[in-house]
């Protein structure tokens, strides 16, 4: 059984499309929505330029959730970036569920530069997610351990 | 290694009040490569920059990183800053610690670990980060105009009077479009032809104007700027430069029974024609498929009477090849076949007929001069029902129909029965609607005088079944606000059919790599900040091509690309993004995914010679991204199967060393 | 709103979507025997959508649908009215004793070139 | 051609005629119809409620014996054709209904609407093709005008039955050009003839069968024609005294053929 560890506090990486979803984020910033300090957000041009190798290696570096965020459907900058990162994720996401990476770990959003509040929502839900699932140790590589 | 500068901004209170700065500068300052670390009270302010600046030249750094707000906000201030002291602006990586920390988190302690971690990550970045030069590409100062409808004419005469050479090209024998069919313009009730013929002609005479007519695109190469296209000039067997466009050969040619296309077949013309009186350009066209000559090798009247022998039999089709700087779509739209929808007996009664053709129909220049008379028997119809939304606001999945508003139908159909009511007071006009949609500078003014002076009989309701019998069009409705089902006897069927985008727009839509929506409308940059933009550069979207539309909208959309168009043809040359994919040619495997999944078509793929460790050559397809073109969104390099496809920028290893910093 | 239940049960009946409707009228329009009837396509689909079911429970107009599914061919939407009629006349011959044709009745109907169908098919639409 | 035939309780009594001619025609034309053993009758109309199970069973047991026996299912009768139809339709497309008829009929393997159900117009053009027709045509109806009437049963719902379009159909009129006649085309060929309403309300289909006679009359039609025992019955009640004569497509037929 895996030992419960009391100072455990989950670690999120969030992509965010730069013309949506991080200005959606900058929104939540300016209205002054709290989320959990957990999360922390790696701006990319668009939710297709997020690789699945970005996703492994934060789960190798002992991330407990990554959560992609891109503009909705039909919205994207690029026209259609967003529907390769809802294929390329749904396909990441399952074979990560099949290597024990329970599919709450992983999350695709659509979130508009105007949905600040629900960049907010958005972030505490999966928070809480994450907390409810507690600590990944799947993929975690232990060479990368620095303790 | 990098020699990196770490500026931490306070913003008055706004990060200082969350976050301890001086903790951040202090350990940020610790970590590997950063030689200089400071805070500031107002980074951006004129004081704060110049920080940034001297720092950059006393220290001599590689890179900046500023911990401040959103890059959204000031990252180009900064960059702008580190150019006027000769450092590449990008070098310079934002860590994002107001909107994304201080405003967000109370706690102190979090906060300040919360902005360490991303200016860690800011630092990790910039380690990897080269300069970049952004690419220059000349523009050809020329524009291409696709389909001569007011759309087109519109855009190319406000191109042309800016001072830039427009060509036009149209796929039929005339320039004019669907307005030249058009009898009277809602809600003013002025003249078609009168309104239109003068642009046309002025479009004609206009020296920066060279109007391709019955001519097609064939081939679209290049970029923004840089369009080469080929333009397939049909065979009119009639020499352009020589035809007078007298009309001669039109009265004389044997061949009277061709349905007339301009009228939408309610007349006939002659196998060789001029479209209407007024075209442009006014020269005549020999129709292939009518031609006695031209089928058999007996006949050759028209090029006996020809004073100028300007007919030519044997013309073949002729390729012209021209640079273009930027294209205009304005290829516009035609109304849907009705024969899906044959309970109103289109094809049953020529007393059923499209708008259009009661367009034509009202119309003084029209097969009946102007006289309305119902086309079966030539007499005056004194029953008229007009049923709207024939094929419009469909369910998504049907078959029959399009499930978007066609949204000039309503105002159409009222102009159509105000005139029939005003010409005939005697006829009775009944006009069967779901909605009147009217939104419009005096639109539902216009439709309530429908109804109030001209006594046309709105219905609610719609017609179910029109049954043809003895002569009349028996026309069985329902009137919902009398919960009644009403029969009427009628004259005339007019059925307001849908408009759908013109055939020629999907093949053409593949040409230019521009994209499309479900219902083949050319989709824009920007729904509500760039309508009149494709999203791909240097195609620009004018009138119907777009989505339905008035002619109001059509020409003051037509003037908006002209002036987008006049912006990019105005520049000497385009700086492009740098932060754009480029292609490891080693790594490159040709598979070719790369190019399927770029949605703006900036990846072609070459052959190329390499040297081979054994000294030999081998010829390898390897994909070539043009940096023009390419908008650095980055689908490329995820599908990259041999990882050969990166982002300046954004590259792999960029964010790779992100995901390391915050996963520590 | 009352009557929730049965409303429900009539949708799932009809496997149809009221929603769907844009009140165009073309399925009242279309209807062939729109004038024998007091509830018309258009609206039982309305009232259905309602929960306005008693009146329509209580009508004529349940026996007068034809069936000819003319309705449900030319609606642009594709919502389908002729299974809302049906759906609703479901409901009421479901109910005991509510059969509107009994076996009594039929040798006086029948006349020498009736045809089978006609029995079967009155058997099918108005009984249980 | 070998095809399993399904001829309903109808053609085995009023409308002997449209089996009979039905089974001989297609003899003559190289069609074999083999008629399905034990077949049951189906009910007249489909049963549009989604939870209309019982109701359905009847038609499924034809399709299962079809699909158990490897052939194609003939229909003459349109209202047969319209019912067998939807249902097989039914139990390919709809969950709900296809579990609980598998479950109720328990068959060996469940049934996924394998069968195809094809009505004997259908075959005539698809099949034997209209052309093979014009040829063996030793009678031919030259000079006679009739008017196709298709009712509903044939054409509706155009999404199931994909019989033809369903507003402005040819399959009847291309039949009668291939037999010589002259096709007559009005507007109320694909109207409603009135129904089942003829049990207990005779002014509807006196209505109804009224108006499509007179408008086939007044485009110029002598007779009319017909796939459904019950549109002849109602068109015939209505037909009589204006010399109009309604007759079964395959009476026609066979006229043509002259093996009446």
């Amino acid at each position: 059984m895996q030992v419960k560890n009391e100072n455990w506090k989950p670690l999120i990486v969030a992509f965010c499309c730069n013309w949506c979803s991080y200005a959606g984020a900058d929104l939540a910033g300016t209205n002054r929505l709290n989320y959990p300090a957990d999360v922390k957000i790696i701006r990319v041009p668009c939710s297709c330029r997020v690789n699945p190798m970005f996703i492994l290696r934060a789960f190798q570096r002992g991330a407990d959730g990554v959560i992609v965020c891109g503009c909705h459907p039909g919205d994207c900058h690029y026209t259609s970036g967003n529907y390769y990162a809802r294929r390329r994720m749904t396909l990441l996401f399952s074979m990560l569920d099949y290597l024990g990476i329970e599919k709450g770990r992983t999350r695709v959003e659509w979130v508009s530069a105007a949905e600040g509040q629900k960049f907010a929502e958005t972030m505490n839900s999966f928070v809480e997610t994450i907390t409810s699932l507690g600590e990944n140790k799947r993929l975690e590589d232990l060479r990368c351990k620095t303790e | 290694m990098q020699r990196i500068g770490v500026f931490v901004c306070w913003c008055g209170s706004n990060i200082a009040g969350t976050v301890d700065v001086k903790k951040v500068a202090e350990t940020l300052g610790h970590e590997p490569g950063v030689v200089f670390s400071t805070d500031y009270q107002y980074m951006c302010s004129q004081s704060g920059q110049d920080l940034v600046k001297d720092s950059i030249r006393t220290y001599n750094l590689t890179g900046v990183v500023i911990c401040s707000c959103s890059p959204r906000m000031h990252e180009n201030t900064f960059r702008k800053a580190a150019a006027s002291v000769g450092l590449n602006p990008y070098m310079v990586e934002i860590a994002n610690i107001r909107e994304q920390v201080s405003w967000i988190h109370k706690d102190m302690e979090t906060a300040t670990e919360k902005a360490i971690i991303l200016g860690r990550a800011a630092i990790a970045k910039v380690h990897l980060n080269a300069p970049l030069i952004a690419g220059e590409t000349p523009v050809t100062k020329r524009a291409l105009v696709i389909g001569g409808g007011i759309a087109g004419i519109q855009t190319a005469l406000d191109i042309a009077e800016a001072g830039f050479e427009v060509d036009i090209v149209e796929k039929s024998p005339t320039i004019g479009g669907k307005m030249a069919q058009i009898d009277k313009t809602f809600p003013t009730l002025d003249c078609a032809a009168c309104i239109l013929t003068p642009k046309m002609v002025e479009a004609s005479q206009q020296e920066n104007i060279n109007i391709y007519a019955f001519s097609e695109v064939d081939e679209v190469k290049g970029f923004v700027g840089n369009f080469t296209v080929k333009i397939r000039r049909k065979a009119r067997y009639v020499k352009e430069e020589l035809c007078t466009g007298c009309g001669l050969c039109t009265e004389k040619c044997p061949q009277k029974k061709v349905p007339d296309e301009f009228n939408l077949g309610l007349s006939n013309r002659r196998a060789i024609y001029i479209p209407f009186a007024q075209a442009v350009p006014k020269v005549a066209t020999i129709d292939p498929n009518y031609c006695t000559m031209l089928k058999t090798g007996k006949c050759g009247v028209c090029s006996k009477v020809c004073g100028v022998k300007a007919i030519d039999y044997t013309q073949k089709d002729e390729i012209v090849e021209r640079k273009y700087g930027a294209i205009v779509v304005a290829t516009g739209f035609e109304p849907i076949k009705v024969d899906k929808f044959e309970e109103f007996a289109y094809a049953q009664s020529p007393d059923v007929v499209t708008s259009l053709e009661y367009e034509r129909l009202m119309n003084a220049a029209g097969p009946t001069g102007g006289t309305l008379l119902r086309p079966s028997d030539k007499t005056h119809p004194h029953t008229i029902v007009f049923v709207q939304c024939v094929g419009s606001r469909c369910d998504e999945k049907s078959e029959k129909g399009k499930p978007y508003c066609s949204k000039v139908c309503c105002m159409y159909t009222a102009k159509h029965a105000m005139l029939t009511r005003e010409k005939y007071p005697d006829t009775e006009v009944y006009v069967f609607y779901i909605d009147v949609r009217t939104p419009g500078k005096n639109f539902d003014e216009f439709y309530r005088r429908a109804v109030e002076h001209y006594g046309v009989h709105y219905v609610k309701g719609m017609v179910g079944k029109v049954t043809p019998e003895n002569g009349k069009l028996k026309v069985q409705a329902s009137d919902l606000l009398d919960n009644r089902q009403l029969h009427i006897d009628a004259d005339m069927v007019v059925l307001a059919a849908a408009i759908e985008p013109d055939k020629s727009a999907r093949p053409l839509a593949t040409m230019l790599t521009a994209s499309m929506d479900t219902n083949d409308f050319f989709t824009e940059a920007h729904p509500k900040l760039r309508p009149v933009e494709s999203p791909t550069a240097g195609v620009f979207l004018s009138g119907m091509c777009q989505g339905p539309k008035d002619i109001p909208e059509t020409v003051s959309q037509a003037s908006a690309c002209a002036a987008k168009v006049i912006g990019l043809l105005v520049k000497d040359k385009l700086v492009g993004n740098p932060c754009v994919a480029h292609s490891d040619e080693m790594m490159c495997n040709g598979c070719s995914q790369c190019q399927n999944v770029c949605p703006y078509g900036a990846i072609t793929y070459t052959e190329k010679e390499f040297r081979m460790p054994d000294r030999t050559t081998a010829v390898r397809r390897v994909a070539q991204v043009n940096p023009a073109v390419c908008q650095g969104c980055g689908a490329c390099t995820v599908t990259c199967p041999s990882g050969a496809m990166d982002l300046f920028g954004f590259s792999n290893n960029q964010i790779m060393a992100e995901v390391d910093a915050i996963c520590k | 709103m009352e009557n929730n239940n049965l409303r429900e049960q009539i949708l799932f009946t009809a496997n149809a979507d009221p929603k769907k409707c844009m009140k165009c009228g073309k399925c009242s329009g279309a209807c062939p025997n729109y004038d024998e009837m007091e509830y018309h396509p258009h609206q039982f689909v309305s009232m259905v959508q309602n929960g306005d079911i008693e009146p329509l429970l209580k009508s004529e107009s349940l026996y007068l649908c034809l069936t000819c599914m003319v309705c449900v061919e030319r609606c642009p939407r594709n919502v389908q009215p002729a299974r809302f009629i049906e759906a609703v006349r479901l409901a009421k011959i479901r109910q005991q004793g509510e059969n509107r044709l009994t076996p009594q009745q039929i040798p006086a109907k029948i006349e020498e070139d009736t045809p089978q169908q006609l029995l079967v098919s009155a058997f099918r639409k108005y009984t249980k | 051609m070998e095809f399993l035939y399904y001829p309903g309780c109808t053609l085995k009594n009023k409308a002997k005629d449209l089996d009979l001619y039905a089974r001989r025609t297609a003899e003559a034309l190289g069609v074999t119809l083999t008629e399905l053993p034990e077949w049951q009758c189906c009910g007249g109309v489909y049963p549009l409620g989604r939870d209309e199970i019982a109701t359905k069973l009847s038609s499924v047991r034809n399709l299962i014996a079809a699909r158990d026996a490897g052939r194609d299912l003939v229909t003459v009768c349109a209202a047969c054709h319209n019912v067998v139809k939807q249902v097989n339709h039914d139990m390919a497309t709809d969950d709900y209904i296809r579990t609980r008829v598998n479950n109720y009929l328990q068959p060996e393997t469940p049934y996924e609407g394998e069968t195809q159900v094809l009505h004997l117009l259908e075959v005539l053009r698809d099949k034997v093709g209209f052309d093979a027709i014009r040829e063996k045509v030793v009678k031919p109806l030259t000079g006679r005008k009739i008017g196709a009437y298709y009712g509903c049963l044939l054409l509706r719902p155009s999404k199931v039955l994909a019989f033809d379009d369903p507003e402005n159909p040819t399959i009847i009129e291309d039949f009668l050009r291939a037999l010589g006649a002259e096709p007559v085309i009005y507007a109320q060929r694909n109207e409603c003839c009135g129904a089942y309403a003829a049990i207990e309300n005779e002014n509807v289909p006196k209505k109804r069968a009224g108006a499509v006679l007179s408008n086939a009359k007044a485009n110029g039609a002598e007779e009319l024609v017909t796939a459904c025992p019950l549109c002849m019955y109602n068109l015939k009640k209505q037909a009589d005294g204006t010399g109009v004569k309604v007759t079964y497509f395959t009476e026609l037929l066979a006229e043509a053929l002259d093996i009446r």
